[in-house]
């Protein structure tokens, strides 16, 4: 077993989860951080892509023994949550990917920033705050990327409809415009 | 005749424009005015046949000074000029009397004394002329001058170094 | 005033008020041919005759330019000044269409003329010239404050720390040539040149209009010097909010300025009018002129089509910590060469001339009764081999012996001015190199590695 | 041990005289910025004190649309990705698809892949160029060059795809069509006389005093800050970081080919630097595409599979070495017709991570030529 | 220690020789028929455009054998309506990325060039300002009824509407599939003839089954049937 496999990260963390069907280790919410730091201390020096999975609240049928032995189906609710992914690569031994995932709810979700530890995730973390409204603790400059700042909502997720008209919403211009009118901004 | 008609226009062209220089509180407008004023005094001068002069005239008022002035506007906070700030102020009155003072006391009598007729004969100095003056007779002026010069230019250079200089002991400290 | 002065007037101007302006329209037609053939296009080909399918070579185009943009909407900025941003364009062009008149242009019409009154035979023309060229500066900076647009700003503030710091390496290179000649006259100075006594043939002159001429392309803004209308940096610089014939205003007065600018290098380093065929038919020499100017302008297209910009602190670094030392040694140089040493033969290219022609013959015949090989002669072709095998205290070594040897025979003259013509060059050459070495940062090509 | 810097978004502090700063918007309709990409810039004179990147104005949410259509149906849309490589958007997309439907390549398929995205190469690296230049100041010249060379390539990518620009050629298990009759021949010749153009090409700008001077030292990138911010492509190789996943991966067929990487020593990372490695990548390109034409074999062009699939729910990652770096898919499959999630992970976006790092200090002009040695395409950044 | 400006004056004679060279060497012009084109793949001088009102340049020019514009419906020889192919099934409307087409099933059948009765689309219309050439309906249809047109002369005073494309105005025969693309269109009516070939012979098949099932009693007549099918093929 290599140092740069997810077997050793889990022995190191016992508190972080594998989730076989994605290939992904489920970081907790509380060290996110200091596993990144620790995992970018072991080699892991790059990451490839940040991004954000809405998952609805979904009614899951599942197939279950019971105790008599039949076979029966379960239907139980899994709640709404965000994934937000991370891809991460070695340079220096060229291996990958090691696939990160952080787990938070759809309301009020919160992530860890990773981006102190790679600067990779600085853009890509804000495109997942402007479109999925992940608020991430500790990331230098959270800004909206590629919707304008005063757009509301957050258009990947899945329940997201758009407004009938998006020249409602208020724009720049429109507060420029207004200024200009009353004499305040030349140009 | 036509020297008269010449001189005239160029002459009203200065005053206008010394008075728009003065008065206009657009600040870059008050340099373009005061360099019409220039070019009018150039015109006066080649009417004189002082064409060298008249050259030096647009070279280093125009091209040096006014340049010079435009640059230090452009520093100052208010680049593109502020109409709505009154500048013709309480202090005006003292303003004129200083005018009318230099005037009268020292203008006057300058003219009244000078032969007006021997003045304003046109002769022709040529460039060469001018330049064996410079380089015979006043050639212990033009160098002293010229040491000045070098000096007050040595002198900006490190006015300016000296700036960086103590950025650089900051960094070091 | 009389009637005889203002026909003399009209007859001095006119001509340039038309030839020069029909002469924009055909360099701009030459220039983006040019231009579009080093860049492997075509350029304009279909504008010819109107309402006919001839194409002319695309000839029409600059008159369908002129038309387009006499028609354009001229759009002035909300906030811009208005009375400076039409003025600016039209200050922009009156002092490059005076400076027209300091050129030591002789139009066979000039005979009509009762008493010579063109400006170029003014005692301080070519000061007059380099005094009124500065204000296209101050045009250049109107139009960039009058947009109020921040990239106009930025392209006026560019173009006159540009202007004003160029105007110096241009005005003391041409100053070599004013000590040389003792007149600022710009006609004195043309007729100096006569039968190919052009000072350019001579080194402190080939050093000189170098420098005039890479001046000279700052002075005007073309490339590599165009920053103040750099176009992937500042959009347009001052021309920014300027469309239509104002526009277009601008574009002849930098274009005339061009010409201004060629035909001062033209009069100072390259003979003005002089050419061969002058004895046999003199107005010749107008051609003569505006051929050299059309040379000078077809090399500032070339350069154009090849040349990325400067970036603004590298422009500077050039002018200040280049060009001006460059051409103050110049100027000492050609002092040197010229007023303590012989002067004759330092200051015209007679000597090189009659040292080759000499040694032709001497190879020729050798048995006839021919001058010896020159003295030093042999001495500077070492020199020179060394200096080819990049041996440069060899080379100075045998220059200085043939300046030497040339000076202590009978023949010291033509040696002298041999052995000077090259020491002076290398000399040159050597404190450019070093200059550039000093005031350019180690900028050379890489190694690069590769992965198997 | 952590490189990471965090991004720090206080003005430089000015000694001395108190002046005010001249704040530009540069973009999103300049010349130079690419497209419509906008650049807040703060400036002291003519050096940049402050620079903030604006994006999104070329967004249309690529993503969403693709998780509301069929797999196939958003093959079209990677085009208008990068629209410059419309090939290898292709190809990491079909790439990272074919990992959920487990379908095999023909031979003479892969084979073709390869030589498109290396003539995508050509054409990305050659226009490039130009346009760096181009931003250096130079009239067009070297970009009509590159031009004229692209041209000839578009034409092959129109011949084979019937489109010049927006190929969408690539399918999930091979290739459209095959190439028509002919083609392979015309693309050996075009391939025998590009090493021509390059020679002339270096010739013209690799020397140029101008150009070294304005491209050396500046925008340097050190090769720790270039891996932490996740820099790929030939701006990671000029910070000298020898990572290409054409060798790392080894995706596709790219395992049989005998090529180099070119890389720097890491001392620099210069503009220079990332334009001297396009310009050696090139010659490599070259190299790749005349094994590949050597060794084509015939054959079939794509493999059995159906237009509307269902794959089996997954995620997978798929990656591959694009002309502007590391081009990534990632997919989740849910077993319906549609993935569930679709991300693009563009390397134009990426790299511009470090854009205000390397235009601090410098002028006004190196921001402009620094963002063009970046390499973007707002296609790509905006999505 | 290199030559003062040397690289200046390298890329001066580069720009040089290019200058020379444009005027003698064609092959250096940006805008050149290259040889190694399929002829006529540009015209060689687009030259006075448009020569005649009314007349277009992709009537007079050849484009590239794969190029492709807007799509088209296809129909086969004779009248448009009694041979069109496509059957309104509506796949290419799910599949279009942009959404571009507007499909209409008829709701009653007609014959078709086979004289089987089918839908036929009461309306198809094709939004080609919206369409992006991307020629997937091309591939996911069925029965080849769709195809890439290559006229690109589409400009409209219309704003609206203009440059929506009824079904009438798509239609375009075989023959002219066959003008503008030779070897697709040839390739798709071998791969539909193998196609119902192998649908004869499955055909074949089954009625052989059931010859064999019905033993040698209707052996005759299916023998008859299927020779007429032939024929019929042939035809």
């Amino acid at each position: 077993m290599s140092e740069l496999s997810h077997e050793f990260l889990l022995k190191e963390f016992p508190e972080a989860q594998w989730d076989e069907a994605a290939g992904a280790v489920i970081l907790p919410a509380a060290n996110a951080r200091t596993i990144a730091e620790w995992l970018l201390a072991s080699g892991w020096d790059y990451c490839s892509n940040v991004t954000g999975v809405d998952y609805l609240e979904a009614e899951v049928k599942e197939k279950t023994t019971n105790a008599e032995g039949e076979t029966e189906t379960v239907t139980r609710t899994e709640p709404g949550r965000i994934d937000v992914v991370y891809h991460l690569y070695s340079i220096a031994n060229k291996t990958g990917p090691l696939v990160l995932k952080q787990r938070t709810g759809r309301d009020g979700a919160t992530a860890e920033s990773l981006t102190p530890v790679w600067r990779s995730c600085d853009l890509q973390e804000r495109e997942v705050y402007d479109l999925f409204g992940v608020n991430f603790k500790g990331h230098p400059d959270q800004r909206r990327i590629l919707m304008w700042d005063e757009f509301e909502g957050h258009p990947m997720r899945r329940d997201y409809s758009e407004p009938f008209d998006y020249e409602w919403e208020p724009t720049p211009h429109a507060e420029i415009l207004e200024k200009h009118q009353r004499g305040k901004v030349i140009i | 005749m036509t020297q008269e008609i010449t001189f005239w226009v160029l002459a009203v062209i200065a005053v206008l424009g010394a008075l728009v220089a003065v008065r206009r509180r657009n600040l870059i407008h008050g340099v373009f005015a005061l360099m019409i004023f220039f070019a009018a005094l150039s015109g006066l001068f080649l009417l004189l046949l002082a064409e060298f002069i008249a050259a030096v005239q647009i070279l280093v008022y125009i091209g040096a000074v006014g340049i010079l002035l435009l640059f230090a506007i452009m520093l100052t906070e208010r680049v593109t000029g502020d109409d709505a700030r009154d500048i013709t102020s309480r202090g005006s009155f003292w303003g004129w009397a200083a005018a009318l003072a230099v005037l009268v006391f020292l203008l006057l009598p300058a003219i009244q004394s000078a032969d007006l007729a021997q003045t304003t004969q046109p002769h022709n100095p040529s460039v060469k002329a001018l330049g064996q003056q410079m380089m015979d007779p006043y050639v212990i002026t033009l160098e002293v001058l010229a040491l000045l010069l070098t000096a007050a230019l040595i002198g900006a250079v490190a006015a300016s170094q000296g700036g960086e200089k103590t950025k650089e002991d900051i960094d070091d400290a | 005033m009389s009637f005889e002065l203002i026909k003399d007037i009209l007859i001095a101007t006119v001509p340039l008020l038309v030839i020069f302006p029909s002469l924009f329209a055909f360099t701009t037609w030459m220039e983006r041919k040019a231009l579009a053939r080093i860049q492997n296009r075509i350029g304009p080909n279909k504008t010819g005759i109107p309402c006919t399918r001839i194409g002319l070579f695309g000839l029409g185009q600059p008159a369908a330019d002129g038309i387009k943009m006499i028609f354009k909407e001229d759009i002035v900025p909300r906030g811009a000044d208005k009375l400076f941003h039409l003025l600016a364009p039209i200050l922009a062009l009156i002092p490059a269409m005076l400076i027209l008149c300091f050129l030591p242009l002789e139009f066979p019409w000039g005979k009509f003329m009762s008493a010579p009154v063109q400006a170029f035979l003014l005692d301080s023309a070519v000061i007059f010239f380099f005094a009124i060229s500065g204000l296209a500066t101050l045009a250049i900076f109107m139009a960039g404050w009058a947009s109020r647009n921040k990239y106009s700003l930025l392209g006026g503030m560019r173009a006159v720390a540009q202007m004003v710091s160029y105007e110096i390496p241009l005005v003391l290179s041409a100053v070599v040539v004013v000590m040389m000649v003792g007149s600022l006259n710009a006609k004195e100075i043309a007729d100096a040149q006569t039968g190919f006594n052009w000072f350019v043939f001579t080194p402190w002159g080939l050093a000189a209009f170098v420098i005039f001429f890479i001046a000279a392309l700052a002075e005007t803004n073309r490339s590599p010097f165009d920053l103040p209308e750099a176009e992937s940096e500042i959009i347009a610089g001052y021309f920014t909010e300027y469309s239509g014939f104002k526009f277009a205003l601008f574009f002849l007065g930098e274009y005339i300025a061009m010409f201004a600018i060629s035909g001062l290098a033209v009069t100072l380093f390259l003979g003005a009018g002089d050419g061969p065929f002058l004895t046999a038919a003199p107005w010749l020499s107008v051609m003569w002129f505006i051929g050299k100017i059309f040379g000078l302008i077809a090399v500032m297209i070339w350069l154009r089509g090849t040349l990325p910009r400067l970036r603004v602190d590298q422009l500077m670094a050039f002018a200040w910590k280049f060009l001006l030392p460059l051409s103050i040694f110049n100027i000492l140089l050609a002092g040197l060469t010229h007023f303590a040493l012989d002067a004759r033969v330092a200051a015209t290219s007679d000597a090189i001339l009659y040292s080759i022609h000499a040694s032709h013959t001497h190879s020729d015949a050798a048995n006839h009764d021919h001058p010896k090989p020159v003295a030093g002669q042999k001495e500077a072709v070492m020199g020179a081999l060394h200096y080819t095998d990049k041996d440069w205290m060899g080379a100075m070594k045998w220059f200085s012996k043939a300046a030497l040897k040339g000076h202590a025979q009978s023949r010291s003259i033509l040696g002298w001015g041999f052995g000077i013509w090259a020491m002076s060059l290398i000399v040159l050459y050597v404190m450019a190199k070093g200059l550039d070495n000093v005031s350019r940062s180690t900028a050379k090509p890489r190694e690069y590695l590769y992965a198997e | 041990m952590s490189t990471a810097t965090a991004p720090n978004y206080e003005l430089l502090q000015q000694e001395g005289l108190e002046t005010s700063l001249l704040e530009i918007s540069m973009g999103p309709h300049h010349p130079s910025t690419h497209g419509v990409f906008r650049m807040d810039v703060k400036l002291d004179g003519e050096t940049v004190v402050e620079l903030r990147p604006v994006f999104g104005y070329l967004h249309r949410n690529h993503e969403k649309l693709a998780e509301n259509m069929t797999y196939l149906s958003s093959m079209p849309f990677t085009d208008r990705l990068d629209y410059f490589n419309s090939m290898t958007n292709n190809w990491a997309y079909a790439l990272a698809a074919e990992k959920l439907i487990e379908v095999e390549v023909p031979e003479r398929a892969e084979y073709l892949r390869v030589i498109m995205a290396e003539l995508t190469r050509l054409v990305n690296h050659v226009t490039l160029v130009g346009f760096f230049i181009n931003d250096l100041g130079a009239l067009g010249t070297p970009l009509m060059y590159a031009f004229r060379e692209r041209e000839k390539i578009l034409d092959l990518f129109e011949q084979a795809s019937g489109a010049r620009m927006m190929c969408n050629y690539f399918r999930f298990g091979g290739l459209r069509n095959d190439v028509p009759e002919g083609w392979l021949d015309r693309t050996r010749e075009l391939v025998d006389r590009f090493p021509a153009f390059l020679d002339e090409y270096e010739q013209l700008l690799c020397e140029n005093e101008i150009i070294l001077s304005r491209t050396q030292g500046v925008g340097n990138l050190s090769r720790e800050l270039a891996i932490n911010a996740g820099i790929t492509g030939p701006m990671l190789r000029a910070s000298g970081v020898n990572y290409d996943l054409r060798k790392v991966d080894a995706y596709g067929i790219y395992d049989r080919f005998k090529f180099r990487v070119p890389y720097t020593d890491g001392d620099t990372g210069d503009c220079y630097d990332r334009f001297m490695i396009r310009m050696l990548e090139m010659r490599e390109s070259v190299a790749i595409l005349k094994q590949a034409l050597a060794d084509i074999p015939e054959g079939d062009i794509i493999g059995k599979v159906s237009k509307v699939f269902k794959p089996k729910p997954a995620e997978v990652y798929g990656r591959i070495e694009g002309p502007k770096g590391e081009l990534g898919f990632y997919l989740i499959a849910d077993g319906t017709t549609k993935p569930y999630r679709y991300r693009v992970r563009p390397p134009s976006l990426i790299n511009l991570t470090v854009l205000r790092d390397m235009c601090l200090g410098g002028k006004i002009a190196d921001a402009v030529i620094i963002l063009g040695s970046i390499d973007i395409v707002l296609g790509e950044v905006d999505r | 220690m290199s030559i003062l400006g040397g690289g200046i004056f390298k890329g001066m004679a580069v720009t040089l020789r290019n200058f020379v060279g444009s005027y003698f060497y064609k092959e250096r012009l940006t805008t050149n028929d290259y040889e190694w084109r399929p002829d006529g793949a540009l015209p060689q001088s687009i030259g006075d455009y448009p020569k005649e009102e009314g007349e277009q340049l992709s009537d007079t020019t050849t484009v590239n054998h794969y190029s492709r514009n807007f799509p088209m419906l296809l129909h086969d020889t004779g009248e448009p309506m009694d041979t069109i192919r496509c059957v309104a099934c509506q796949i290419c409307e799910r599949e279009c990325p942009p959404q571009c087409i507007y499909i209409e099933k008829s709701t009653e059948k007609i014959e078709n060039a086979d004289g089987k009765p089918q839908f036929y689309p009461a309306k198809f219309d094709i939004d080609v300002s919206v369409c992006m050439s991307c020629q997937i309906c091309v591939e996911v249809c069925p029965f080849d009824a769709i195809v890439m047109n290559s006229q690109f002369e589409l400009s409209t005073p219309d704003r609206f509407g203009g440059l929506l494309v009824r079904r009438d105005d798509l239609l375009k025969s075989n023959d002219y599939y066959h003008k503008i693309h030779p070897q697709e269109a040839a390739a798709r009516d071998q791969k539909m003839a193998d196609d119902k070939a192998a649908k004869v012979a499955k055909k074949k098949a089954a009625a052989e089954k059931a010859k064999a099932a019905a033993e040698a009693k209707a052996a005759s007549a299916a023998e008859a049937k299927a020779s007429e099918d032939k024929t019929e093929d042939a035809e």
